[in-house]
């Protein structure tokens, strides 16, 4: 009894010296905590985001870091498991005491971290595309650098109403989290603009063959095909079984449709044709061939990490998780400080602050910083060294 | 249903033709199987045989292998219901009803291969014996209602005499696994007593036993019968049958070819032929 | 590991250490995450101490209790959040639907044989995934529920801890008084000896059907206490694999113990946090620790020790012959009557 | 519709395939193997790693496939059964195959990785030609193979019989001098190389995916449940309802029940004949 009492309090000493010398460590460093899930499924983003943050890590650094601190970056992998994800988020917060936190990658893990970090106050770039991710109020902290999931769909509906003009809507979202969340927000967004889908199915994310939705989206009489799902292996399915029956009508959708694993998986390489989504201006290259220069001049700096050789992840995850840290660079320098409450003053009055993926604006009111202005829409076969041309107007 | 009730030893009961009130009396107690007949998918096993087990008797079933020992016993204690026929107790029909109830209304019985609790102790495999007439229910016992703790009391202090009665209290805290053959057969029987058994079936008791054990075992079997516990005693072992039983039947594929006393048993022509041998 | 000899002094001596530790956590607890941790130990020990009724004593192996975790916070989450009913009022019902979900789930399931029971379970925790995926209405579908958190002093990260804890000793207790009576008797022989369990009374259905009832309680609960826990749930944090973590901490720990499933479930929430590669190597370790436990020492980590003590302190093993005492015999069966 | 029903009916002889991997692990050993499903899935996943990586000739990744499916196979007696069969505890032998399918499947996941990624095309085939394609037809022409040449090989070569002998009545079969331990290693072989054939067959239709064995392992059961223990027969059957089952009930009520559905049908005949239909479950105590 009296030596386990002893143990007792040697291990509480043990603890409070390690919350004191963690204490003492964050004065020479800013510490960013980067929950991303590099592996686990839906591993690929965080792969090539990771790459994007760990660049502008070491640039900001070579240029001798923050407020003359050094950035140390606390990366932790949440296998995409949401309750690890809260481990972690709790872990950083509140043991590692870091400053910020970007991430978590996968909207099912942030919808959880979020509130923690917020009862935290600590500022987290959020890079999930969830709409309830972000709240000014009930979040204050939480800042979102990539495009919600409701400028995606929108900006994919648009296209197919107005540009295609095509009214005959089919959705086709998967029975995950994402996909039937996605596929709820775009018959309402459609609703909005007065149309009602012709035809809409849940699928299961690794149902083997699409050819009888596809059949019952042609029966329905539609003219045009939105799946809203990030399963590569269905957006593959879909293309084939519309290559198989030889049906040609658009398909417009999601992201992931445009992502160089598809190719792989298409019975044809034509299958990938008349092809549409999402995308961003800042990863699509002008009618003159080029891509914006500041985008290049990152695609430059990456380069060598791929040996010279082509780039074959989607270019924008990069992008995006470089600007993370630039943004948090940016907020430190202009408040002088790493006080949660300034970096709070600072972002929620940028305007235009100009990244390589985007230009953020945020307001107190608003905590959603990507502008409509900077989502375009892509042709998918057209990627090339993870660019992709405009989708024709 | 928990109080088994002792009668005296009557000696020669089972003449059929005797009074009708001692004739209630019997049906009352008894253990019966009325002209039982079991198949397995088609084959028979036992066909329209009869046995009739008095509290306080000690009755021998005897025969050579496959000659449907083990099945009779199974169906009285009810792992098997008969194909046809009945098994009554005090004029109840046991034969569709199921293990567990024959347990409650006092059937005990052993197995040829002792099944004990392995990592469990002597102690504790005894007591689970006490199970169907256990009072605590579930909720009484995860809440522990005190009159839990005070039936585990009991209940622990009865195996604890059962075993020292039985010979073996030097071993109550080992775990059965750690047990010799005739320590797991003697357990055996002490986990049927205490389920308070008006009838306990012994399947093969002296099987792998020595002389020695086999004479405790004896008078074992006799206190039990003293007790007025009727006893079914399946073996093999033909003079300890004669010596202890006061009834024996022998029984040669599937039928019964004699019911009588030991000496009666012992030199009927048709046993000797077909099993005990010149 | 035998619950039924009244405590040693010893072991009396680790319990209230033990109780001690577990008091005590917010002091020596470096910091919220320590505390958070605790917690969710807390939280996973009310349903695995509940489970290894069903898996340590009965020998039922149910790989699908995530499903009735799911369905605990669910229902917590959607009566104490969206309906907005007092949350300890929601705590009880999670933990009464969690039941009766069990119920409806071992009706059907309990009877089958091992195997067949096992993947019924686990078909069981898909079905409630895909229900809660399709309902969006009710669930908010793949978005998820935000998990409310109990009212004042509750909220705070200390006083979660310590309504978590208390309720995890509260099942802890349950659990300890069924195990060290007859009835944890009753439960191990249908998990060895299902024919002797069945010639001494015990009537195998009923039990194993009460006790995976009252394991579908904890489950509600601790479901409930999760969901506040993790202040947001969505389908994706219910996965099979989940199920397996539970699984394995009770195998490992030991069957018929409760000691050791306790420890398992402490080390293996704990040792992701603590070593970083395992996090990689994710449930690929699990499945590793399940082998090597089930190949080297089936009766799981607690039975270690026991043969370490046997090894050091050897019970006397004396043989001597058996000896009726044939007056104590009858006098014993007397009074039994 | 018609590809409704030939779609149903292909990945329904996919679950079928599992079912008879199942049985034939089952016929010497008394053991239902998680690990059944996980089979396909590496006959698959190497199949693609030997033909598109590799750039093996199509042939030689069908033997890769097999030899892997096999190799496993062995390895799922070695280590998760035969030290457990030894200690006769009968819930062990599924404690130690749950873990192995586990280790598999996550080791395959971080090799592999979680993304689905493509089989190659066996034969030159238009893509158009809809329910002719050979993606459907390949996994049930095999499965039917599979299931003639299993039954053929019990009935009429010296190593079926002794394995029917040994699922007859294991002891008596030792006691006539049977080398049961060989046999069962033969025949989790034989299972291994079987699964490893009917995953490779089916990749064009699941593409090599590490998380196709968990559902493979569970409806595959479904089939073998429905159908019988120990009745290819029965697995041929219950897979092909399963399959058709599903198929149908996503046509027509979408995929969010699937699983629910594939339950339901599970329960339904566990209730009215827990033997499924063909099987027999003898459960003799005393």
């Amino acid at each position: 009894m009296k030596f386990c009492s002893t143990k007792l309090i040697n291990s509480s000493a043990l603890f409070i010296g390690l919350a004191i010398m963690s204490g003492a460590v964050s004065a020479q460093t800013v510490k960013i905590g980067w929950l991303s899930s590099l592996t686990g499924p839906l591993s690929s983003a965080a792969v090539a985001e990771n790459q994007g943050v760990q660049l502008a890590v070491e640039e900001i650094n070579k240029a001798g870091g923050i407020l003359g601190k050094q950035i140390q970056l606390l990366t932790r992998d949440t296998g995409g498991d949401p309750t690890k994800a809260v481990n972690f988020a709790q872990q950083l917060a509140f043991k590692d005491r870091v400053e910020f936190v970007i991430g978590p990658v996968n909207s099912g893990e942030g919808l959880a971290t979020t509130p923690i970090l917020a009862r935290a106050g600590v500022p987290n770039i959020i890079i999930g595309s969830v709409d309830e991710l972000t709240d000014a109020t009930k979040y204050p902290r939480a800042f979102r650098a990539i495009n919600t999931n409701v400028q995606w769909i929108s900006t994919a509906n648009n296209y197919a109403l107005n540009t295609l003009k095509k009214s005959k809507v089919a959705i086709i979202g998967d029975t995950s989290g994402y996909g039937t969340s996605s596929a709820k927000t775009a018959e309402e967004l459609l609703a909005k603009a007065g149309i009602k889908p012709v035809y809409s199915v849940l699928v299961d994310p690794n149902k083997t063959d699409l050819t009888d939705e596809m059949t019952k989206a042609r029966a329905a009489g539609a003219d045009v095909v939105m799946p809203w799902t990030a399963a590569t292996g269905l957006l593959a399915r879909i293309l084939n079984a519309r290559g198989g029956m030889g049906w040609n009508i658009p398909v417009v959708g999601h992201p992931a449709i445009m992502a160089p694993q598809i190719k792989k998986l298409l019975n044809q390489p034509q299958y990938w044709e008349n092809t549409y989504a999402a995308g961003y201006v800042s990863t699509s290259y002008g009618a003159d061939g080029k891509l914006p220069e500041r985008t290049q001049a990152l695609v430059d700096k990456v380069r060598p990490s791929y040996g010279g050789a082509e780039i074959d992840v989607m270019f924008w995850w990069v992008a995006l998780g470089y600007d993370t840290v630039k943004i948090i660079e940016y907020a430190a320098k202009t408040a002088g400080s790493t006080d949660p409450a300034a970096i709070q003053k600072v972002l929620e009055n940028t305007n235009k602050f100009e990244g390589v993926y985007a230009t953020y604006s945020w307001s107190p009111t608003k905590r959603n910083g990507f502008p409509d202005s900077n989502m375009a829409v892509n042709t998918a076969n057209t990627f090339k060294d993870g660019s992709f041309k405009f989708a024709p107007r | 249903m928990n109080q088994s009730l002792i009668l005296p030893v009557v000696s020669g009961i089972s003449n059929p033709l005797c009074s009708t009130e001692s004739v209630l009396a019997e049906r009352k107690s008894s253990l019966e199987a009325v002209n039982i007949s079991k198949d397995f998918d088609g084959v028979s096993a036992l066909s329209d045989v009869s046995l009739s087990l008095q509290p306080g008797q000690v009755h021998g079933l005897i025969g050579p292998n496959g000659s449907g020992k083990t099945t009779l016993l199974n169906l009285l204690s009810g792992y098997y219901q008969p194909t046809t026929g009945s098994i009554l107790h005090g004029g109840l029909e046991l034969a569709l009803s199921s293990v567990q109830r024959r347990a409650e209304i006092g059937v005990a019985r052993t197995f040829q291969k002792p099944r004990l609790l392995p990592t469990l102790t002597v102690l504790e495999n005894a007591m689970l014996g006490a199970w169907s007439h256990k009072q605590s229910g579930f909720l009484a016992t995860a809440f522990a209602f005190p009159q839990v703790a005070r039936e585990d009391k009991q209940l622990r202090e009865q195996a604890t005499e059962l075993l020292h009665g039985m010979g073996l209290g030097y071993a109550i805290g080992r775990p059965a696994n750690l047990l010799g053959h005739a320590e797991q057969r003697f357990l055996e029987i002490t986990r049927g007593l205490l389920m308070k058994p008006r009838f306990i079936l012994l399947d093969e008791p002296a099987g792998g036993l020595t002389e020695h054990e086999i004479e405790h075992l004896g008078s074992v079997i006799r206190t039990l019968r003293d007790a007025g516990i009727g006893i079914l005693l399946v073996e093999h072992h033909t003079d300890f049958v004669f010596r202890i039983c006061d009834r024996v039947t022998t029984l040669n594929v599937g039928k019964m070819i004699k019911r009588g006393t030991p000496d009666e048993t012992r030199f009927d022509p048709e046993v000797i032929r077909v099993y005990l041998g010149a | 590991m035998n619950n039924l000899s009244f405590l040693s002094d010893r072991k009396s001596l680790a319990l209230a250490l033990g109780l001690l530790m577990m008091v005590t956590v917010p002091w020596w607890a470096g910091n919220q995450y320590q505390l958070h941790m605790a917690a969710l130990i807390c939280v996973y020990w009310i349903l695995i101490s509940g489970l290894n009724l069903v898996i340590g004593y009965t020998g039922q192996l149910s790989i699908g209790h995530v499903g009735l975790l799911s369905i605990g916070a669910y229902a917590f989450a959607i009566l104490a959040g969206k309906m907005g009913w007092h949350p300890a009022l929601a705590l009880v019902v999670a933990g009464a639907l969690g039941g009766a979900c069990g119920l409806a789930l071992g009706l059907p399931s309990l009877r089958l044989p091992g195997f067949y029971f096992a993947m019924t379970t686990m078909a069981f925790a898909l079905i409630v995934n895909e229900l809660v995926l399709a309902e969006v209405d009710l669930t908010g579908g793949g978005i998820g529920l935000p998990g409310p958190a109990f009212p004042a002093p509750l909220d705070s990260p200390v006083g979660f801890y310590y309504l978590a804890a208390t309720l995890a000793l509260l099942v802890t207790w349950l659990s300890w008084n069924i195990v060290r009576r007859i009835w944890g008797l009753g439960l191990m022989a249908i998990r060895d000896n299902p024919v002797a369990a069945q010639a001494v009374g015990v009537p195998l259905f009923r039990v194993k059907l009460m006790v995976f009832v009252f394991s579908g309680i904890t489950a509600g609960v601790a479901g409930a206490m999760f969901a506040s826990l993790q202040s947001y749930i969505t389908p994706d944090t219910f996965i099979f694999e989940l199920s397996l973590f539970f699984f394995v901490c009770i195998v490992i720990g030991g069957r018929g113990s409760i000691v050791g499933p306790f420890i398992g479930t402490v080390v293996l929430t704990m040792m992701p946090e603590l070593v970083a590669p395992l996090a990689k190597l994710g449930h690929f370790f699990y499945g590793l620790l399940l082998l090597l436990v089930v190949l080297v020492v089936p009766e799981g980590l607690g039975r270690v020790f026991e043969l370490l003590h046997e090894r050091f302190w050897p019970r006397p093993v004396h043989n001597d012959a058996i000896t009726p005492d044939l007056k104590r015999l009858a006098r014993a069966i007397k009074d039994q009557a | 519709m018609l590809t409704v029903l030939i779609s149903g009916l292909a990945i329904g002889m996919l679950y079928a395939s599992a079912a008879l991997v199942y049985n034939v692990m089952y016929s010497t050993s008394k053991v239902l193997s998680v690990t059944s499903g996980h089979l396909a899935m590496l006959g698959g996943v190497f199949g693609a790693w030997f033909v598109n990586t590799l750039q093996l000739p199509w042939g030689l990744g069908l033997l890769g496939g097999i030899a892997v499916g096999a190799l496993f196979g062995w390895l799922t007696e070695v280590l998760a059964i035969r030290r457990v069969l030894n200690r006769g505890e009968d819930h062990l032998w599924l404690l130690s195959t749950l873990a192995l399918a586990t280790m598999v499947q996550q080791g395959v996941a971080l090799w592999w990785g979680t993304e689905p990624r493509p089989f190659p095309r066996l034969f030159e085939q238009n893509f158009s030609s809809g329910v002719l394609d050979q993606k459907f037809w390949l996994p049930i022409g095999m499965t039917v193979l599979m299931a003639i040449g299993l039954e053929l090989f019990y009935r009429r070569t010296m190593y079926g019989k002794l394995f029917m002998a040994m699922s007859e009545d294991a002891f008596a079969a030792r006691a006539r001098g049977v080398p049961t331990d060989r046999i069962r290693v033969m025949s989790y072989v034989l299972a291994g190389g079987l699964g490893g054939l009917a995953g490779f067959a089916a990749g064009q239709l699941t593409f090599a995916y590490f998380a196709l064995g968990l559902t493979l392992t569970l409806n595959g059961f479904i089939a073998l449940a429905v159908g019988g223990l120990g009745s290819n027969l029965g697995a041929l059957i219950g897979g092909t309802a399963l399959g058709l089952l599903s198929a149908f009930a996503s046509y027509w009520f979408g995929g969010e029940y699937q699983q629910t559905f594939a339950v339901g049908l599970l329960m339904v005949v566990l209730l009215v004949k827990p033997a499924g239909l063909y099987g027999s479950l003898k459960v003799r105590q005393v």
